[in-house]
């Protein structure tokens, strides 16, 4: 073995499915989990930012919850009207399939990338990442039209000043995080259509900046439950 | 990979290797430099602080507002910026990749960042004391609706810098974290199993893991915070009149952030604790040349601790307002966490009966820290137990128990743990008499101002209070036990820098050391070099194969055996034979 | 460097999984739509978003090819946020409680 | 072998101050005789437990200590002993908890015949309020608080009307009465605290937070704010006077309703300026430091300020005149009293404020003033001195 930091050791093969399995991986040398190093650290990243948005919501909760202004019935705040009549949510449902999609768009991304269909699998990524500046744009034409119907973080008309403090905050760093993702996703799709993995014979990174993506969209999905439909 | 063994060329000039440096070595002195640095204006602001308790209007610069300011600051400090420091970024760094037999961590980039994104924290905090207003003196706990509000000094720039520093010190943290998490889980040598880790590996792991789950709601916290503050939006905020003026705020929740902030604080109390367990636990079995005593129990103590420590939050709120049927679930989730920790005392214990005790500088104080701790410990089981808390709440009787716990025992440990690795950073030993004479005064000395505190407490003197004066149930004689205490206080703080003369003289005047003066098992003292030079380990790395604890085994030759050292003729089929015949 | 052989699905599970959130989406959508209230209400809402969440996290994001060891590591720990959730829940209602019993809104 | 010593030293040294030190608890002058004896059984519990602990420790290291030739035995584990370890803490924690939750039951059941009181915190000041007549206690709403209505009752409420409000920051019990404080506060957070009751409990904005006890003593106890409320948290004091059931009934007879002190305000015999003052006064936050009643602040009362030799801190002393007072306000630090800090905070105020500011404390009243009776007035009036407090903090 000449390079011992390299990470070509295959499982133990004693490993038998189940938490006899689990314990063997816990109980092996040199790693636990049999991915990669970045694979490892993107999902520890990930669980710390579970975290973060676990306590957002929370705090957004409770504060609704708490609070005994009235809440601003949210599926008519976010109503559009279009072809002459007000839909409800309207706008955050488009937004919500758009993210989907980009997940759906993303997943078959890292397909390719495996089957070192580079043309296909950057094209894919670039999808992914119209998709979701779309999205930021849709978001911030939601955020305009609140702003417009007098929606601030310290107050508005409609009821409890939490509603705007929260939306903003949360639905903020949502947005944040989608924008970084769709500049991780430009840069990593560059570097496949370049063919720097295909020299390595590396493909993983798409895979894992693919795990930030559909951890996006998770993060939608709570917000979505949380905020919209409440 | 980001990167392999052959990246590993020595960097050749003086910036790539002492300040951009990407080697956890150098990264560690920087972060443990950076964090006395700060924590000696810690210590500094505690004396300031005991002036005006001791000596109460002797004083005159130390008015309500400034003596908040330091108190604030000083708590902040040696928790935050100290401990948590000092002990991931320091001791973390340093120990974690030599400890598991890896050539560095495995992002060194992202651990340079982390260390010059927490040097920033620390400026930003600095600059606090510098902005008009002065730094926040809302307590280190930054209660809300008060942190915000006039009434409180530094409610302009103090807390909007306290929070930004807060949050750029939880951006280093996680970048460093990620690092710690990710080496230990992934890249330890062959052989190095999960339960060969020497504990300290363990303590600094699991503490790396709970700061990354429990950072996040501190974060959460100060963003809402800073929001109510500049934004004018109300999650904290209720309606309020303040000073006579109503404010626009309305419906938000005081409690909320006290619920985040603990979420965040309990386990923060283990991050800085754990750490220190593990050091311990080494320094005792090392130097009482004995095995630790129920190494599975340990290990199994520390993840306990850890994931406990996310569901006891409120007992710092019994007193709060909140739920009172809350009292009942975080009363009994306290004491359950007492009995993992219990465990570890008395491993510790019983690692030096029957031992060999070699009453060595590190050795004095790891067994200083056990007492220490058992104190602070035991005062923690009053305040646990929800009906014995609520007298003694916001007393003196909770500064003296987490002084003892966490303002002594952990710095004993990091004393302990200085003297125990600084022949394997700078190849030469600490000056021993300096050290003893170090350790008796610090550990008789925090133990005589923080035991007779507790009885303050008793009494019922809250904690603080800028001055005690003209209060009729305070008698006279607490007063004069103040001033001792603060006596004690001002000689321990100035023996300090004996310590730090010590570090500095010896760096250049120290004896020389050999790579090995403990006769330590665990696998630092088995680098090629000491100092061990960028990668560690030279042409291959080491290969585990045995646990960290292989003292006074009996047949052996010397009483230790390094993990390095082969089982002789172990029995194929065996866990050893494995590992060895593994490619 | 085959090294991860679970990658290697047809793209067809991905485009069912895709229709499928889809679906359990508009399923969501239709609570709102159709204004279904009360438990019914919460009960559907949640369903769906656990569905929906779960389809991600298993397919998508692969968690049902890797090895128990890591999915129990990525599961386990979000118990704690659990905790503090329902525990804030409850704490909401109870000052909600409180504020309803004692202070008088003003008038507008 | 010196650790050994010294660690026996430092156990003995610990267990003699625990039995010779003056300082304990307080006598206890409330029913929670309960608390006091679960501290005495963790005390015992755990205290048994540090002495065994340190001797142990001590005993090993002489035992044990490095001599030539000797080496540890090697034992990694003993299951049974980490057993029977395990469950003898256990078992201890238990024996703690079990009692402790036991009283803690105790403590959130209030007993169906308590007396009601509020207590309200206010930065750095407190206040109470009783139900009237009817028992029950108006609504609030930090919406409606103004110098005539400090504690921010709703005018609206009829339940509130009848209730009756404490001029001053002291509070009368009855005693073997069991009250229920419900505490609730207008700007930050505060803590009722009085040592000798054992129970405390912050005092939450947005919030009315509750406890309760019996008075089983008579006497006159502090009260202490026990969470820190900003610069003044150390000073904010208050009492409570404990008496028999005909003082309590006396003392209760005359207080004024909060109809009544509206009623008062509504002419309170100001003129102009002087009412412009006062609104100022409150709008300013000069109330959070100053109180207009005689009760000590964290700076000077306004109650017969003007007019009064004021004492400085450079030795001088000064007559309180309008110039003198103008001054002070417009440059707080220029002069100042004795025995107060310099905290005061410049405010921005035109020269027509300063004036009406002058004019407001001028009509507090002279130095002679504070010998008035105790008749029911709004606390912008309201001479409910008591010497005791009155004058310097320190
Ligand atoms: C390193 C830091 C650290 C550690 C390890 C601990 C450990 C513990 N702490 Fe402490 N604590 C703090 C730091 C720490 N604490 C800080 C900083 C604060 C105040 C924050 C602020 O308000 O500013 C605080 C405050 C605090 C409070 C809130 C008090 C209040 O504000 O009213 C409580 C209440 O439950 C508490 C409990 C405990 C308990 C039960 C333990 C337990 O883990 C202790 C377990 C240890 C032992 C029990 C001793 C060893 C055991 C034996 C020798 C066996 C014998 C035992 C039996 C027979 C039972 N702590
Ligand atoms: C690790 C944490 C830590 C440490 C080490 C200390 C150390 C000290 N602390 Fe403090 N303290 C806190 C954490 C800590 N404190 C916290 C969290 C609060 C609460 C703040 C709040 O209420 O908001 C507090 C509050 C607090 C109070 C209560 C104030 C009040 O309520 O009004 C007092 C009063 O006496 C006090 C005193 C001291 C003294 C005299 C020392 C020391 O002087 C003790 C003796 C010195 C040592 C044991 C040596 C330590 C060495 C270093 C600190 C740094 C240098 C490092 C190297 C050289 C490696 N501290
Ligand atoms: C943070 C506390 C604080 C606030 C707010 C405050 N003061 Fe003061 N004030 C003090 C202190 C302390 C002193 C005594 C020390 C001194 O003279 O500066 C004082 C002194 C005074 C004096 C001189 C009194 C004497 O006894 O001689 C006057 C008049 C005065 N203040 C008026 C005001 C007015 C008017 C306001 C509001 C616009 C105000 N204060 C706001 C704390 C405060
Ligand atoms: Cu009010 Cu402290
Ligand atoms: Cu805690």
């Amino acid at each position: 073995m000449t390079n011992p930091t390299s990470q070509t050791q295959s499982p133990p093969a004693s490993a038998t499915p189940g938490w006899n399995e689990v314990v063997a991986d816990w109980a092996a040398d040199r790693r636990v989990f049999q991915v990669s190093w970045r694979k490892s650290m993107m999902w520890i990243f990930l669980l710390s930012d579970t975290f973060v948005f676990g306590c957002f919501l929370t705090g957004y909760m409770m504060v609704r919850i708490a609070t005994t202004e009235p809440w601003p019935n949210v599926s008519e705040v976010f109503a559009l009207t279009m072809f002459g009549q007000s839909i409800p949510l309207i706008l955050i449902a488009i937004m919500t399939f758009v993210l989907i999609t980009s997940s759906g768009t993303m997943a078959m991304a890292v397909n390719y990338a495996y089957r070192r269909d580079r043309v296909r699998c950057a094209a894919l990524m670039l999808a992914t990442a119209a998709l979701g500046a779309s999205f930021v744009g849709m978001q911030a034409f939601e955020w305009t039209k609140l702003i417009e119907d007098g929606v601030r973080p310290w107050g508005n008309p409609m009821g409890a000043a939490q509603f705007g403090a929260s939306f903003f905050l949360i639905t903020g760093f949502h947005g944040l995080h989608v924008s970084a993702g769709v500049i991780y996703l430009v840069i990593v799709a560059r570097r496949v259509l370049a063919g720097r993995y295909e020299r390595r014979g590396d493909y993983e990174i798409v895979e894992i900046a693919g795990l930030y993506w559909h951890f996006v969209d998770l993060v939608w999905v709570f917000i979505f439950a949380f905020f919209y439909l409440w | 990979m980001t990167h392999d063994a052959d990246t590993h060329h020595e960097p050749s000039s003086f910036w790539t290797r002492y300040v951009w440096s990407q080697d956890h070595k150098v990264i560690a002195i920087q972060y443990t430099l950076t964090a006395i640095a700060i924590g000696l204006v810690g210590l500094v602001l505690s004396n300031l602080m005991r002036l005006q308790l001791g000596f109460p209007g002797r004083f005159d610069f130390i008015d309500a507002a400034a003596y908040y300011q330091y108190v604030t600051m000083h708590g902040m400090i040696m928790v935050i910026y100290l401990l948590t420091a000092l002990l991931l970024g320091g001791f973390g760094n340093y120990l974690i990749p030599l400890m598991v037999g890896a050539r560095d961590m495995v992002f060194p980039y992202l651990n340079m960042l982390s260390f010059w994104v927490y040097l920033l924290a620390v400026l930003v905090l600095v600059a606090s004391f510098f902005v008009p207003g002065g730094p926040t003196g809302a307590g280190w706990t930054l209660y809300p609706p008060q942190a915000i509000l006039p009434g409180t000094p530094g409610t302009d720039w103090g807390i909007v810098l306290m929070l930004a520093s807060l949050v750029i010190f939880i951006v280093a943290a996680t970048m460093g974290g990620l690092n710690y998490v990710t080496t230990v889980l992934q890249a330890r040598t062959r052989g190095m199993t999960l339960m060969r880790m020497p504990l300290t590996v363990w303590g600094i792991f699991t503490a790396s893991v709970l700061a990354l789950l429990a950072f996040p709601a501190l974060f959460v916290a100060g963003m809402m915070m800073l929001l109510d503050k500049l934004a004018g939006t109300s999650f904290f905020m209720p309606a309020i009149v303040s000073m006579g003026r109503e404010l626009g705020h309305e419906g938000g929740s005081p409690l909320l952030f006290q619920h985040l902030f603990w979420f965040f604080g309990h386990p923060e109390v283990y991050i800085v604790a754990l750490p220190a367990f593990g050091i311990v636990s080494d320094l005792i079995s090392t130097h009482a040349r004995k095995n630790i005593f129920g190494y599975r129990m340990m290990v199994w103590a520390i993840v306990a601790i850890g994931g406990l420590s996310f569901v006891v939050w409120a007992h710092h709120m019994y007193v709060s307002g909140m739920n009172p049927y809350f009292g009942y679930f975080f009363a009994t989730t306290t004491l359950i966490i007492a009995v993992p920790t219990a465990i570890k005392v008395y491993n510790w214990v019983l690692t030096l009966w029957r031992g060999n005790i070699h009453l060595t500088v590190p050795m004095l104080f790891a067994i200083g820290f056990i007492c220490s701790f058992v104190l602070g410990g035991i005062t923690g089981l009053f305040l646990g137990n929800v009906s014995v808390d609520i007298p003694l709440s916001d007393t003196y009787f909770v500064v003296a128990h987490f002084h003892m716990v966490m303002g002594v025992a952990p710095i004993l440990a990091i004393f302990g743990g200085i003297y125990h690795w600084y022949p394997k950073v700078t190849g030469r030993m600490l000056d021993e008499r300096l050290g003893r004479l170090h350790f008796w005064v610090t550990f008789l000395g925090t133990y005589a101002i923080y035991f007779p505190m507790h009885y303050l407490g008793f009494l019922g003197m809250p904690r603080r209070y800028y001055s005690f004066e003209d209060y009729a149930f305070i008698p006279d004689s607490a007063q004069d036990l103040n001033a001792f205490i603060t006596v004690c206080a001002l000689v321990v703080a100035a023996f300090q820098f004996l310590f730090l003369f010590n570090l500095v003289w010896s760096a250049f005047r120290g004896k020389p050391a050999e790579s090995n003066p403990w006769g330590a098992t665990t696998l630092e003292w088995q680098t090629p070099e000491t100092p061990p030079r960028h990668g560690n380990w030279g042409e291959a790395l080491p290969v585990v194969h045995r646990w960290a604890y292989d003292y006074s085994v009996p047949g052996a030759k010397r009483d230790f055996i390094p993990q390095t050292e082969p089982h002789e003729g172990a029995p194929p089929g065996t866990d050893e034979a494995l590992a060895e015949a593994r490619p | 460097m085959d090294r991860d052989p679970g990658q290697q699905h047809p793209i067809g599970l991905y485009l069912k999984v895709w229709g499928l959130l889809f679906v359990l989406s508009f399923f969501s959508y239709m609570v709102d739509y159709h204004e279904v209230q009360g438990h019914l209400r919460w009960i559907l809402v949640v369903t769906f978003m656990l569905l929906k969440a779960g389809l991600i996290v298993a397919v998508f994001m692969h968690l049902r090819w890797e090895r128990l060891a890591l999915i129990a590591a990525i599961t386990l720990p979000p118990l704690a946020v659990v905790v503090l959730a329902v525990l804030m829940a409850v704490e909401g209602d109870y000052t909600a409680a409180i504020r309803d019993a004692f202070f008088a809104t003003p008038a507008p | 072998m010196v650790l050994a010593v010294a660690l026996i030293l430092v156990t003995v040294a610990s267990v003699l101050f625990h039995f010779l030190s003056p300082w304990w608890f307080t006598p206890l002058a409330s029913n929670w005789k309960l608390i006091d004896d679960t501290i005495l059984i963790t005390l015992v519990i755990t205290g048994g437990v540090f002495v065994a602990v340190n001797l142990f420790i001590a005993w090993a290291l002489i035992r044990y200590r490095h001599r030539p030739g000797r080496r540890a035995t090697y034992e990694p584990e003993n299951k049974k002993l980490e057993g029977w370890l395990t469950i003898g803490t256990s078992l201890g924690i238990i024996a703690m908890l079990a009692p402790g939750l036991y009283v803690y039951t105790q403590m959130i059941r209030v007993p169906e015949d308590a007396i009601v009181v509020e207590a309200v915190g206010q930065q750095w000041q407190w206040r109470f309020r009783l139900p009237g007549e009817d028992g029950r206690l108006g609504r609030t709403g930090a919406a409606f608080v103004s110098l005539d209505n400090p504690l921010g009752l709703d005018p609206d409420d009829p339940d509130g009307h009848d209730d009756l409000i404490v001029p001053g920051p002291d509070l009368v019990l009855p005693l073997d009465r069991p009250v229920l404080v419900l505490l609730r506060a207008h700007d930050v957070l505060h803590n009722f605290y009085v040592p000798q009751f054992r129970v405390k409990m912050d005092l939450v904005p947005g919030l009315v937070s509750r406890f309760w006890f019996t008075p089983t003593a008579t006497g006159r106890f502090e009260i202490l704010c026990a969470e820190l409320c900003g610069v003044g948290h150390w000073n904010m004091r208050g009492h409570v006077e404990v008496v028999d059931k005909s003082a309590y009934r006396e003392w209760r007879a005359a207080l004024p309703t909060f109809g009544a002190v509206l009623a008062a305000a509504a002419d309170d015999g100001l003129d102009e300026a002087a009412r412009r003052g006062r609104e100022l006064a409150r709008e300013r936050g000069c109330l959070a430091c100053h109180t207009l009643d005689g009760a000590a602040g964290i700076g000077p009362t306004w109650q017969g300020l003007y007019g009064a030799e004021r004492p400085l801190a450079d030795g001088r002393s000064v007559r309180a005149d309008a110039d003198y007072l103008a001054e002070a306000i417009r440059d707080p630090n220029a002069t100042l009293v004795a025995g107060f800090p310099a905290i005061m905070p410049r405010v921005d105020l035109s020269e027509a404020e300063v004036d009406a500011l002058v004019a407001f404390i001028r009509s507090l009243g002279a130095p002679t003033a504070e010998a008035q009776g105790a008749d029911p007035m709004p606390p912008g009036d309201a001479p409910a001195a008591n010497e005791a407090a009155h004058g310097a903090p320190r």
